[in-house]
């Protein structure tokens, strides 16, 4: 059955991640701690993009947020895992409130709307240098430790986020939030004439995309222990989320995971094989999924199911 | 026995001009190591492999990438990317494993007081720029007595226009007009004409070369003008003069080095005039600027660190960088306490009949400050 | 006896798996209007979308105005002469009903002045339509936008009209006023074809009729002799 | 007490176009209300503001004695007031079963989608498309979607039942078993509002029929009287058709 | 408050607008009409100003004679690229087309990067500058200005008044029935995308003039074309022009009174504000949701 194979998938997939330490090689413990950061983003994005079929571009503005919000609270003291609990907090009451004007609008106006928020997030990080040292950028606070302990710490920190994403991802699937998200996407006239509570629904969803992607964001800032506000509100990276999800197979629970490995991977190998025009190849091959993998990779075990 | 140099570079994306540039400054260091057989480390010679790769301009592959030089590559040390933002990030990871970090193109402050062991820069302090400005300036021309200053909301032009607007206070200058824009800006009339209503003797913008270009030819477009117009580093690219055409006449700038600036030294190059040469004949176009000697400097550095500490070891190298008191084509270079190369005087130039001459320091001068038409 | 305008042959159609038509006969005269009538999902709407090209036949011939045109493209077969009013109207959102009834002329190459006429002509027949001209048609009532529909399929000019459930949404004196204007067009040459669940009205309106079943013609014949059969009574009429 | 549903003065202007101008209305517990009028009269426009899609112009409804002039359509549903849409709403991609186990989830009283799914299986049962549960939305043919919208309607398990030409598109002999289905629902305890312009749903199961033209009531009593009036021969049924009624009022009942 | 000044600033603000107009005019049409976010917008807008500037270096064509044939060439080549490739897809949610074209972005990027390389270049010409008194206009900019009312009542006059406008918004509502009207909805779609391609390339050789053109701008081009439909609302080409204007003279003026930095933050707020009120944009219809 197909949730046994999902379970199956899931399994594979944290064993994987959680194994990279046994390389013995840190360069391979980052690339495996990348993973479990998109992942993270993935399934977040995925509880608006997926689920309530809202094209939401608002990624960057969660985890630039998480990322400023953990690292002030951090440089102010506050004990490292504690700051990205709040740092999480700060970013679901900042979706919620930005839910609420944003969500009012349908289809490519919310697209719009989200990926303004990006911007103009961005823009107040680099304006209010009083507080976040503005385009200087913000040194935060760095964990000692050696660079073996360090990997692993962080490796496992985002694996945790994910795992709580994951349950969270579940939970919604088999509720009553998870089936009215379905019907808001399907037909929102239609879901709140059965009784949706659409707005409610809708803010939830993003507040729950928001969540994880600021805490993801929060601890990857004290990986790195530098962030500017350009990179931290990456408008590649929030357009490079969605594209995970849609590879991977959007509205399911493992599509994101699968999405988001395969593209941190691809590039990995792509961009080390081919210099000067890794760009290109790795537009070629997404451009390739999109006519041979309709219904992203889940689709295609799906269709490989079938066939058998 | 290897010497292994790890180097991230821009190659794509929005630096990889500027990547490009240090790559080219590497490769002919390289070329002159390897021609002399290579270095010679505690009494042998020992080869030496340059290992770059490309982060396109993006702070999560920069860190990526100096894990990987380290950990897969093992080098022995590492040279920094462009700019003081990705410096930082790679001289973050460096510092968790202990491998020394030869930044070129950082000069901001904020990037060395991070209390770093690892980390060394060439560049002097931005300091040592405005301050040279600001004597040519008022030596040159006393009648300027207002200043407008405009710089970008990033770094190191960030920091620039703090330290101009700091040197001008200093020197008596006032300030009439002193704003930050976004990264994003795509245009300039509005401050520009509001600057025009202020009328300045002194225009100072510090930003990357294409606002810089785009801000000039508005400002021409609207009629705004002073005696003097800098733009940090605008004419220190030949890009700038090329994309402005006159427009670009008898703007000046201050860079941390110029062809015109004459050493004789003990590296490679063994003079100023040698690493120009060799520049010509790769078929480079005009002439090397500061990034390209400030990139070969600090290869210079890594070397001489080496041959001076007579071991790899990652710790000696780093206390041999410490130590180091060198002079080479590029000039002096002494890490002081915080890593950074020690202030000296820097050269201010202009453009004048298409290309970039000397103004200061006296000793080389080329020409003497001509006013804005 | 004059050639029929539209003659189908053993026509088979279907949706990706399930077959719908199995081996429709059917003939449309010029100049008449013809009803098809049967249940729920029997296949009516199914046949129409054949003909007008946006499914497939998967098997038959259909000839128009003598000519093979067994798997034409849509624009092929309205060029050729076959207009369809799809089912549920369909539209065109965010358009006035001005323009959704010049989009009915789209293959045309009529003059304005020849175009302004025709809107007249649709205006005069449902002259809501004329008063609501500025409107978004898909904000009009239910009603006002199947005669929008309709009046987007004779904009067309086409030489076989086919109206997927006319009197649909329609208020009673519409029903007639409509059918009124129908005849009178079918007159003047166009012929018709249309699928109508009121089989009183399909009959009262009808030369000839078809009745299907599950896919397949089981009573064809003039419309006013299936109006006395009790076969049909029984089966489509009902009691109150 | 109060009634099930009172309007008062209730008008909706859509720029230029008054759609609805001062309906009063009560509706009482239990009744069957036939709601018929020309197209473009407001009927469907009345039903929007009676379930919160539009918000009146001016008057106010009141449901249960509350005034719910202002309330969003999820409210509505919640309250026990159902509807069913003139042009069909489905939610495309999803099984039938699931379109129906959307209403029982969230305006009916099931508390998780296991007994919402059961709950959806006997109102599609009960609306005869039991056999296509398990098939798109998509692909059913437009009498079955108006079926569908029918059982997605009983699943929020409606006081007021408002059913925007349900039955359109069934054959005269189909529509007997529709009108069976509705009386049924109506011995559940269901109020009903019913527009339809097929008389012969009308006048066999109004027990009051109402007439709107313009926007405005123009009749209101029991359907006899009602299609004798001559405004609404006038407006609403056409002379053909009142001769016709007149002659064979079984026959003719279906315009 | 010196008036004169204030005069400038808003007519700055007013040129600023039409240039910010022209390089959304094109994007907002592609949307809003084929339900497609074009990433490739700002790629082709950047290619088309290389293609004039090298016009201009190597054979001395001056950037107004090629403004219609880069146009031309960008619309024809997008044109066909739709034909072929995107319009595979096009009925597929709009994240399907949004990531298709992003890969095609990726692309196209890297070849411009590796033939072009990432340094600014402009066409060195000065058009010269009109003096009303204080106020000064630059000629570059007013013809930015006529150049972006003529591209806009082109496509106005196109999706208003003729037959293929029709067809265009026909095939965006409803697919199928417009294919029952006898439109070919897949030519429709290649020319509306190329259209909307042609647009990006006039835009695109004008810009050669005013900015120096950098690989580097296009996801800046990108962005204001994003905001200019926020504020205009989508699909409606009066849309863009009134947008592009309203950023551009609040840009200008919160310059002006605020600094340069909070411009940027008060084009958004205009934005926000007006998403909030008007979430159809200040001419939008409701029905391009
Ligand atoms: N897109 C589709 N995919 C799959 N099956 C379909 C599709 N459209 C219709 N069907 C099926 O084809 C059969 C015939 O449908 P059709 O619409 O032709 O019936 P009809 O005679 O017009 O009925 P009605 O009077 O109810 O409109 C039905 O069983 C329906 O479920
Ligand atoms: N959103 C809207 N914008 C403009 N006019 C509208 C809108 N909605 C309805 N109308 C107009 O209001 C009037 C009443 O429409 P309504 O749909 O209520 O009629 P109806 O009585 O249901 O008709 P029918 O029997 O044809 O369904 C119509 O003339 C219609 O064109
Ligand atoms: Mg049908
Ligand atoms: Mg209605």
């Amino acid at each position: 059955m197909a949730s046994h194979w999902r379970r199956i998938g899931i399994g594979l997939w944290l064993l994987g991640v959680a194994a990279a330490p046994l390389s013995g090689d840190n360069y391979v413990i980052k690339i495996a701690t990348f993973v479990a950061f998109y992942g993270a983003l993935a399934l977040s994005w995925n509880f608006i993009g997926g689920y309530a079929g809202y094209p939401s571009f608002a990624t960057a503005a969660f985890v630039g947020l998480g990322s400023y919000a953990g690292a002030l609270c951090q440089n102010a003291g506050v004990p490292m895992v504690l700051s990205w609990g709040l740092a999480a907090g700060v970013t679901a009451i900042a979706a919620a409130a930005l839910g609420f004007v944003v969500l009012r609008l349908r289809g490519h106006y919310f697209a719009i709307g989200s990926i303004a928020l990006v911007e103009i997030l961005s823009l107040i990080a680099s304006w209010w240098s009083g507080l976040t040292g503005g385009g200087e950028g913000l040194n935060v606070t760095i964990l000692p430790g050696g660079p073996v302990f360090i990997a692993r710490f962080f490796l496992y920190a985002m694996l945790a986020i994910v795992v709580l994403a994951l349950v969270a991802t579940v939970l919604v699937e088999r509720g009553r939030l998870g089936f009215g998200l379905r019907c808001i996407a399907q037909n929102e006239d239609a879901a709140e004439m059965v009784g949706v509570p659409t707005t409610l629904y809708k803010v939830l969803a993003f507040v729950l995309s928001g969540v994880f992607c600021g805490a993801a964001g929060a601890a990857y800032a004290s990986w790195v222990a530098y962030i500017a506000p350009t990179d931290a509100f990456s408008i590649l990276l929030t357009v490079k989320v969605p594209v995970m999800v849609l590879l991977g197979g959007p509205g399911t629970v493992f599509g994101p995971l699968l999405g988001s490995s395969a593209l941190v991977l691809l590039e990995e190998t792509v961009w080390a094989r081919f210099l000067e025009f890794h760009q290109a190849i790795l537009g070629a091959v997404i451009v390739a999924l999109i006519f041979f993998l309709p219904g992203g990779l889940l689709g295609l075990a799906g269709r490989v199911r079938k066939s058998a | 026995q290897t010497l292994k140099i790890g180097a991230p570079l821009a190659l794509t994306g929005g630096l990889a001009d500027e990547g490009k540039k240090q790559q080219v400054a590497y490769d002919m260091w390289l070329k002159r190591v390897n021609a002399a057989g290579g270095i010679t480390v505690g009494g042998k010679k020992v080869k030496v492999e340059l290992i770059t790769y490309d982060y396109q301009t993006n702070e999560q592959r920069a860190s990526q990438i100096a894990e990987k030089l380290i950990t897969q590559d093992k080098v022995d040390v590492l040279t920094a990317p462009f700019g003081s933002g990705h410096t930082k990030v790679v001289a973050g990871v460096a510092e968790r494993y202990g491998v020394p970090v030869v930044a070129s193109v950082a000069s901001s402050e904020s990037v060395f007081n991070q209390g770093y062991k690892f980390l060394f820069g060439t560049l002097a302090p931005n300091g040592g720029l405005t301050d040279a400005l600001v004597k040519v300036v008022t030596k040159q021309m006393p009648t300027v007595k207002k200043i407008a200053l405009l710089g970008r909301e990033d770094v190191f032009p960030k920091s620039m226009a703090a330290s101009m607007a700091d040197a001008a206070k200093r020197a008596g200058i006032e300030i009439v007009y002193n704003e930050l824009y976004p990264v994003s800006t795509m245009d300039f009339s509005s401050p520009l004409s509001k600057m025009r209503s202020v009328k300045p003797d002194w225009i100072f913008m510090s930003g990357y070369t294409k606002d810089l270009i785009l801000a000039r030819k508005q400002m021409a477009d609207l009629g705004v003008t002073a005696p003097v117009i800098t733009m940090i580093t605008g004419p220190a690219y030949r890009e700038f003069a090329e994309a402005l055409g006159p427009l670009a006449e008898n703007v000046t700038s201050a860079t941390w080095w110029s062809p015109a600036v004459s050493f004789k030294s003990d590296d490679v190059f063994g003079s100023t005039q040698a690493f120009v040469d060799d520049f010509r004949a790769r078929g480079e176009k005009g002439e090397p600027d500061y990034v390209h000697a400030s990139a070969a400097a600090a290869l210079i550095a890594v070397q001489k660190a080496a041959e001076i500490a007579g071991s790899l070891d990652k710790t000696k190298l780093r206390d041999a960088l410490a130590a180091l008191e060198l002079k080479t084509f590029y000039g002096p270079i002494d890490f002081t306490g915080n890593g950074m190369n020690a202030a000296r005087e820097l050269p201010i130039i202009q453009v004048q009949g298409g290309r970039a001459v000397v103004l200061a320091p006296e000793a080389i001068r080329q020409s003497t400050l001509r006013a804005v038409k | 006896m004059p050639e029929p305008l539209l003659r189908v042959e053993s026509l088979a159609a279907g949706y990706g798996e399930v077959q719908v038509l199995w081996g429709i006969d059917l003939e449309v005269m010029p100049a008449g209007i013809t009803a098809i009538v049967g249940s729920n999902g029997a296949g009516k709407s199914t046949l129409l979308k054949v003909l007008s090209g946006m499914i497939p036949s998967r098997a038959g011939q259909i000839v128009f105005a003598g000519r093979d045109v067994t798997g034409a493209g849509t624009d092929a077969l309205l060029a050729a002469g076959i207009a369809h009013v799809p089912e549920g109207r369909r539209l065109f959102r965010g358009l006035t009903v001005r323009d959704n009834l010049l989009l009915g002329a789209f293959l045309r190459s009529a003059s304005r002045q020849q175009l302004a006429r025709d809107l007249d002509r649709i205006y005069s027949l449902f002259p809501i339509l004329a008063d609501r001209r500025h409107q978004d048609a898909t904000t009009m009532s239910g009603g006002e936008q199947q005669m929008c529909a309709i009046g987007r399929g004779l904009m067309a000019q086409p030489q076989l009209l086919m109206i997927d459930e006319l009197s649909l949404g329609l208020a009673p004196r519409a029903v007639e006023l409509l059918a009124d204007s129908l005849r009178a067009i079918s007159r003047e040459g166009l012929a018709i074809l249309l699928v109508e669940q009121d089989v009183l009205t399909a009959f009262e309106l009808s030369e000839s009729a078809y009745v299907i079943e599950t896919g397949r013609v089981v009573t064809t014949g003039e419309s006013r002799v299936l109006a006395d059969d009790p076969r049909i009574r029984d089966a489509y009429l009902g009691t109150v | 007490m109060s009634a099930l549903l009172e309007l008062t003065g209730v008008s909706k202007r859509f720029g230029g176009i008054d759609a609805v101008r001062g309906v009063d209305l009560r509706v009482e517990r239990g009744e069957i209300i036939g709601l018929i009028g020309p197209n473009g009269a407001g009927k469907t426009t009345l039903v929007n503001l009676i379930t919160g899609v539009h918000r009146a112009t001016a008057g106010t409804v009141r449901f249960e004695g509350a005034d719910v002039t202002a309330q969003r359509p999820h409210e509505a549903a919640r309250r026990g007031l159902a509807r069913t849409f003139q042009i069909v709403q489905p939610f495309p991609q999803m099984t039938v079963l699931e379109n129906v186990m959307a209403g029982s989830l969230f305006a009916g009283a099931s508390a998780t989608p296991a007994i919402a799914r059961e709950d959806a299986m006997q109102h599609l049962e009960r609306v005869g498309l039991g056999a296509q549960a398990h098939r798109p939305a998509a692909i059913l043919t437009l009498p079955s979607r108006k079926r569908l919208e029918l059982a997605k309607s009983l699943a929020m398990k409606p006081r007021l039942l408002l059913l925007d030409e349900v039955n359109a598109g069934l054959n005269t002999s189909e529509i007997d078993g529709a009108l069976e289905l509705i009386r049924s629902i109506a011995a559940d305890g269901v109020t009903i509002i019913l527009i339809e312009h097929l008389m012969k749903v009308v006048l066999s199961l109004s027990q009051r029929v109402l007439v709107l033209h313009q926007g405005a009531l123009i009749a209101d009593g029991p359907p006899r009287a009602v299609v004798d009036d001559p405004r609404v021969v006038e407006a609403y049924l056409g002379a053909r058709f009142a001769a016709r009624f007149a002659q064979h009022p079984t026959e003719a009942s279906r315009a | 408050m010196d008036v004169a000044l204030l005069v400038q600033v808003v007519l700055n603000g007013l040129m600023l607008g039409a240039l910010y107009a022209c390089i959304a005019v094109g994007f907002s049409l592609v949307w809003g009409v084929l339900n497609i976010i074009n990433m490739l917008h700002g790629s082709l807008i950047v290619l088309a100003g290389y293609l004039t500037c090298s016009l201009w270096t190597e054979a001395h064509i001056h950037p107004f004679a090629s403004l219609i044939p880069v146009g031309l060439v960008i619309g024809v080549g997008a044109a066909v690229l739709q034909f072929v490739l995107i319009n595979r897809v096009v009925q597929q949610p709009v994240l399907t087309t949004l990531t298709l074209t992003f890969g095609l972005d990726m692309i196209l990027y890297n070849l411009m990067n590796s033939v072009f390389d990432a340094t600014p270049r402009r066409v060195t010409l000065d058009l010269g500058r009109v003096t009303l008194g204080e106020v000064v206009l630059p000629w570059d900019r007013i013809a930015a200005m006529l150049v972006a009312l003529a591209l806009t009542a082109l496509l106005y006059g196109i999706l208003r008044g003729s037959r293929l406008g029709r067809a265009i918004v026909a095939v965006r509502m409803d697919r199928e029935a417009a294919s029952l009207m006898g439109i070919r909805v897949p030519r429709i779609y290649a020319l509306t995308f190329g259209l909307g391609a042609f647009m990006a390339g006039v835009c695109g050789a004008l810009l050669s003039i005013v900015y120096p053109i950098t690989t580097n701008a296009t996801g800046q081009l990108l962005g204001k074309a994003f905001i200019v439909c926020v504020v205009g609302g989508l699909g409606t080409v009066p849309g863009a022009l009134v947008g592009g204007l309203a950023l551009g003279v609040t840009e200008s003026l919160g310059s002006h009174w605020f600094g340069p930095q909070a411009a940027a933050l008060l084009g958004f707020a205009l934005m926000l504000a007006l998403l909030v009120v008007r979430p159809t944009g200040l001419l939008g219809r409701k029905g391009y949701e």
